[in-house]
């Protein structure tokens, strides 16, 4: 049996959060996350979480699982528990709205902020734009982002500055669309991110790195839009 | 783009920039005052301040202290927007910062020249 | 209703990365800088007033416990400071900048540290 | 309760993947007040999963590609029952449709000539089947779906759309003469209840692959436009028509996308054998997914399937090289890891046919108004119902989807949907309003769920369902399991009207919206069942052991589910485009 702990908080019953315990019976076999809790949903069908796609695409079951964030449905539990013992709790920094649900709002805002949609004021061609193969490969590593907000809620400078601070998630897409070939829009771009809290507010932490479940890099997007800032001013 | 008057001055990239080059004038400093302890290891009063009577030694001290003081407010800076949440309070931090740096930057140069 | 809503930020319960551990440290040791500043200026300022006070420091230096000890920590955390800056620098030049490089880097750091403050240790007594 | 708050709207758009995204961006350009109502945040819809790529003529790989020959796979890759007047508006109007998603910004990969890349994919052809295998499905590695699907919300953004993000439709609204006039929506953060009224409601709430208990559909997808439009007395087409997609990764059903084989990849049996080469000596491991699917069910049911129980096969890649699998199909490397334990550039994939696709849905025109055929071979507009997607039936892929014609009818039909629509609220539209008791109609069902107080539990129930689909509705259909299957459904059907909801709370209660889910997976699998035990022939993705044969003389049709009187109707297939001269039925062959 597996020891289960679980943040639970119903605004409706709860005046505070509290960790309820739950024993799941895994067979012995290495099942993801998610699988544990739709055993957990089976006991007690109020517990909240969202998931979608179940396959790690969609981003919608972040969590934090044994104090590291995560995609619930491509973790296993061999990659997490020690101990028998699984913790899950919902994303750090993000308001609870229940159980392991969080409110993202504050999170699109900043994804929004950056202008995440291609701009180019020449008139479109017939046919497509051409992208050469290599300017293409510029956008490798950066328009995988799922928007699941593991990176972004494991960052502490957008835990203090959530407003202010774009957020790991946020920048990897702000330099994608900055990488882009097809891109018009550098200069209004980067004039939006030049202030000491939008970009500057990464202290290096790497936090985003380390969890991002796609194997994306914010922290080095950042570094080259500080580059491109340095371009720009000087 | 965010603002914020406390700033004080034009962007995150010369805050950035400020704290890259006061950082690398205070690691040469820093290793310039270690070199200049181990090689003098009985060290005396008068080799001491002769030292520091050279103009040259005067002038790159001032310019290390300067530095610090840009490198600690841009730092400290940080740090207070990062934890302490309340506006007044923040500000009120912020006032006792920039008051603290003043403080030594005036200490720095009685030092330097007042002696 | 969303100003209700608890948050879960109990750092107790987050695991944090060997780089994480670097930067909090860096931050840390920049504050004990600060505030220390009192402490060398006043040595600095005392020791170049006049060959007494010279000697106030050079005796403070070598036979006050608690003076030794606030050297030898400033000294420490000058060394942290300025290794992980070395560490910031580097990173700007995209080396370490993956998950392991940062990995890498953050142990580089803390060895290079503890170094650092044994000597320092050994120097100011 | 307290009295129901009204929203209003020109258009309400249900669901938030691909086609309902792209007929919102044409709305939200026109200035109409439009808003998108979808489940989940829009870029977790399924639409994100898709992966090989867009299938469309746009003449980059090879230039002389021509949309007719495009068309020709389309139709005959849908066994001939494909509407060719809408097969030949997607293949024509295809092309346009890619280019505004390149100019949008969706990061195609792309040739050194700078143009976009297209990979071979099955059922692929040049000259009308004549000359050889084509390259046609555009691609953006193998994360397609995602680029687009992000594309799109991020172009929405750009134009203001309003969004009703986490918010579930739960049934439509019809007025007295039968036209709808919005639906009855949930607020899932705070669980308040609205009714939404709109001029025009378009349905694009994708595929119900969970009525299977193996799919490669992600976990929200349940039918729900499915079933709102049954309960609401609505026809379905073609629901006999279910895709199993040859390669879902064994035990997980997650997707490995057509474009392995397309990039080069196969399959092989226990033997190690490329036994495709045998059921489709020309086209092999890119027949259409029909013909392969079935083609492993049979060599597993001959004793060459792979592992202990000789119950999947496996797919090679590990000839293609590391380098070409992390450039053109990085995502199946990552997945192939994670859920088959398997590095692709070592070892094969093991793979079993997984339910993938629904063929059929709310019949549609081309412009995505919903049609209610009458049984007698007339139809008629439902006005203020539009469908598009995978829940659409327009129907463009007939018995059997193309890899990669999914991508291309959600934005070819979300596109159209949104200028039809535009079309007609500038002309002014004006139905009755919805009267209370149309309104309370609307409610009954969750007013059940919330007035439950025993019963059993929403997960056994649908546990029972996909069990049931899987084992009687699977890749080979017979007679008697169908029948039995059709009974248990029936029962199903009794249990459910008494299950229970366990958790009557407002704020973000997934039990209730699970429970809501199960009726409309109850809706669909039964459509499903009906139609298929009333379909006698095979054809396409219907496969029949009692029925081996197609049967032009009898079949050459859609078949309509009346839901009232849970009857099987037929309609005629259009064999009327407009530039191309009809494509005669002909054996199919690959």
């Amino acid at each position: 049996m597996l020891q289960v702990s679980i943040y639970r908080y119903n605004p409706e019953t709860d005046s505070a959060p509290y960790m309820q315990e739950f024993q799941v019976d895994t067979q012995g076999r290495d099942i993801m996350v998610l699988n544990v809790l739709e055993l957990i949903k089976q006991q007690d069908s109020s517990m909240a979480y969202r998931r979608s796609c179940r396959e790690g695409v969609c981003g919608s079951d972040g969590m934090n699982i044994n104090g590291t964030n995560g995609l619930a449905c491509i973790t296993p539990l061999s990659a997490v528990v020690k101990n028998n013992k699984l913790t899950l709790r919902p994303l750090p920094g993000l308001p609870v709205v229940r159980d392991l649900v969080v409110d993202m709002g504050i999170f699109y805002k900043q994804y929004e902020r950056i202008q995440p949609y291609l701009q180019n004021d020449t008139t479109p061609p017939a046919i497509e734009r051409l992208q050469s193969p290599e300017e293409r490969d510029k956008l490798d590593g950066l328009y995988e982002c799922i928007l699941c907000a593991c990176c972004s809620t494991s960052c502490p400078s957008f835990w203090w500055n959530p407003d202010k601070f774009v957020g790991p998630a946020g920048l990897l897409q702000a330099y994608r669309f900055l990488a882009d070939s097809r891109d018009t829009a550098a200069r209004e771009r980067l004039a939006e991110l030049e202030d000491p809290f939008s970009v500057f507010r990464c202290r290096g932490i790497m936090n985003c790195v380390a969890v991002c479940p796609k194997g994306l890099n914010p922290t080095r997007a950042i570094g080259k839009i500080r580059e491109l800032l340095m371009e720009n001013a000087t | 783009m965010v603002t914020n008057v406390t700033n004080f001055s034009r962007s995150g990239l010369s805050d950035w920039l400020i704290q890259q080059v006061s950082a690398a004038i205070l690691a040469l400093y820093a290793l310039f005052m270690v070199g200049y302890f181990l090689l003098h290891p009985q060290l005396d009063y008068v080799t001491w301040h002769g030292f520091f009577s050279q103009t040259w030694m005067r002038i790159f001290s001032l310019l290390a202290f300067i530095a610090l003081s840009a490198h600690a407010w841009v730092g400290l800076w940080t740090v207070i927007t990062d934890y302490i949440k309340p506006t007044r309070l923040r500000f009120g931090a912020q006032v006792v910062l920039i008051i603290a740096i003043f403080v030594f930057l005036v200490w720095a140069i009685q030092i330097l020249w007042g002696a | 209703m969303n100003s209700k809503r608890p948050v879960n930020l109990d750092l107790s319960t987050i695991k944090f990365p060997l780089p994480a551990l670097t930067s909090i440290t860096h931050r840390v040791t920049g504050i004990i800088l600060f505030v220390g500043l009192i402490f060398a200026f006043w040595a600095l300022d005392t020791s170049l007033s006049s060959p007494q006070g010279f000697e106030t420091v050079r005796e403070a230096l070598e036979y006050n416990f608690l003076a030794k000890l606030i050297a030898w920590g400033l000294l420490s955390a000058l060394s942290f400071h300025f290794v992980a800056g070395v560490r910031h620098l580097v990173m700007h030049f995209d080396i370490g900048l993956d998950l392991e490089g940062g990995v890498q880097t953050s142990k580089i750091t803390f060895i290079a540290a503890a170094v650092l403050v044994i000597l320092a240790g050994v120097w100011v007594w | 309760m307290s009295a129901m708050r009204n929203l209003s709207f020109d258009a309400i758009i249900i669901g938030g993947g691909g086609s309902g995204l792209r007929a919102a961006l044409e709305l939200a350009k026109s200035g109409k007040k439009t808003a998108v109502l979808s489940k989940v945040f829009p870029t977790r819809s399924h639409t994100v999963s898709a992966q090989g790529g867009i299938t469309c003529a746009i003449a980059s790989a090879d230039p002389n590609d021509d949309w007719r020959w495009h068309m020709y796979d389309t139709v005959k890759g849908g066994d001939y029952i494909a509407d060719q007047d809408a097969a030949e508006y997607m293949c024509t109007e295809g092309p346009k449709a890619v280019f505004e998603l390149e100019h949008m910004g969706l990061p195609f990969s792309r040739f050194d000539n700078g143009r976009i890349y297209q990979r071979p994919f099955g059922g692929q052809s040049k000259n009308f089947g004549e000359g050889g295998q084509a390259a046609r499905t555009c691609a953006a590695a193998d994360r397609t779906g995602h680029a687009l699907l992000h594309t799109l919300y991020q172009n929405n953004l750009k134009n203001d759309t309003v969004f009703l993000n986490e918010w579930y439709a739960v049934d439509l609204v019809k007025n007295t003469k039968g036209d709808v006039v919005g639906c009855i929506a949930l607020c899932i953060e705070t669980g308040e209840v609205v009714h939404v009224k709109s001029k025009a409601t378009v349905l694009a709430t994708g595929g119900a692959g969970r009525i299977f208990a193996s799919t490669t559909n992600a976990l929200i997808n349940t039918g729900d436009g499915i079933g709102m439009a049954l309960r609401a007395g609505f026809p379905m087409q073609d629901m006999e028509m279910w895709q199993f997609h040859p390669t879902g990764i064994y035990g997980a059903g997650t997707l490995v996308t057509e474009g392995c084989r397309g990039e080069g990849g196969y399959l092989i049996n226990k033997d190690g054998e490329r036994f495709m080469e045998r059921y489709a000596p020309n086209a092999k491991d890119l027949a259409g997914r029909d013909v392969v699917a079935r083609s492993m069910v049979m060599e597993m049911l001959e004793g060459r399937g792979c592992g202990e129980d000789g119950d999947h096969v496996m797919l090679k890649l590990d000839h293609l090289g590391e380098e070409v699998l992390n450039k053109r199909l990085p995502g199946i490397v990552e997945l192939s890891k994670t859920f088959a334990h398997v590095n692709p550039a070592q070892d094969p994939i093991p793979v079993v046919p997984t339910c993938h696709y629904m063929m059929g849905g709310i019949p549609t025109n081309v412009h995505g108004q919903a049609i209610m055929p009458d049984g007698k071979g007339n139809d008629h507009i439902v006005n203020g119902l539009f469908a598009c997607g995978e829940v659409a039936c327009v129907s463009v892929h007939g018995a059997n989807r193309l890899g990669g014609n999914s991508l291309l009818d959600l934005v070819v039909f979300g596109r159209a949907a949104g200028m039809f629509i535009e079309g007609a609220l500038n002309e002014g539209i004006d139905y009755m309003d919805a009267s209370q008791s149309d309104i309370d109609a609307s409610m009954t069902r969750m007013n059940r769920w919330n007035e439950s107080n025993d019963g059993e539990a929403v997960a056994t129930l649908k546990t029972d369902l996909q069990a049931v689909m899987q084992n009687d509705f699977g890749v080979f259909r017979k007679e008697e399991n169908m029948q039995e299957g059709v009974k248990k459904l029936a029962e199903l059907r009794e249990r459910i009207a008494n299950a229970q909801l366990g958790d009557k709370s407002d704020t973000f209660n997934t039990a209730r919206i699970e429970a809501l889910e199960l009726d409309n997976l109850l809706e669909v699998a039964e459509a499903t069942a009906i139609s298929a035990f009333e379909r006698k022939e095979s054809r396409g993705a219907h496969s029949r052991y009692d029925y081996p044969d197609r049967d032009d003389v009898n079949w050459l049709k859609h078949s309509i589910y009346f839901p009232i009187e849970k009857k099987l109707g037929k309609r005629d297939v259009n064999f009327t485009p407009k530039a191309v001269d009809t494509f005669e039925p002909k054996i199919r062959t690959y």
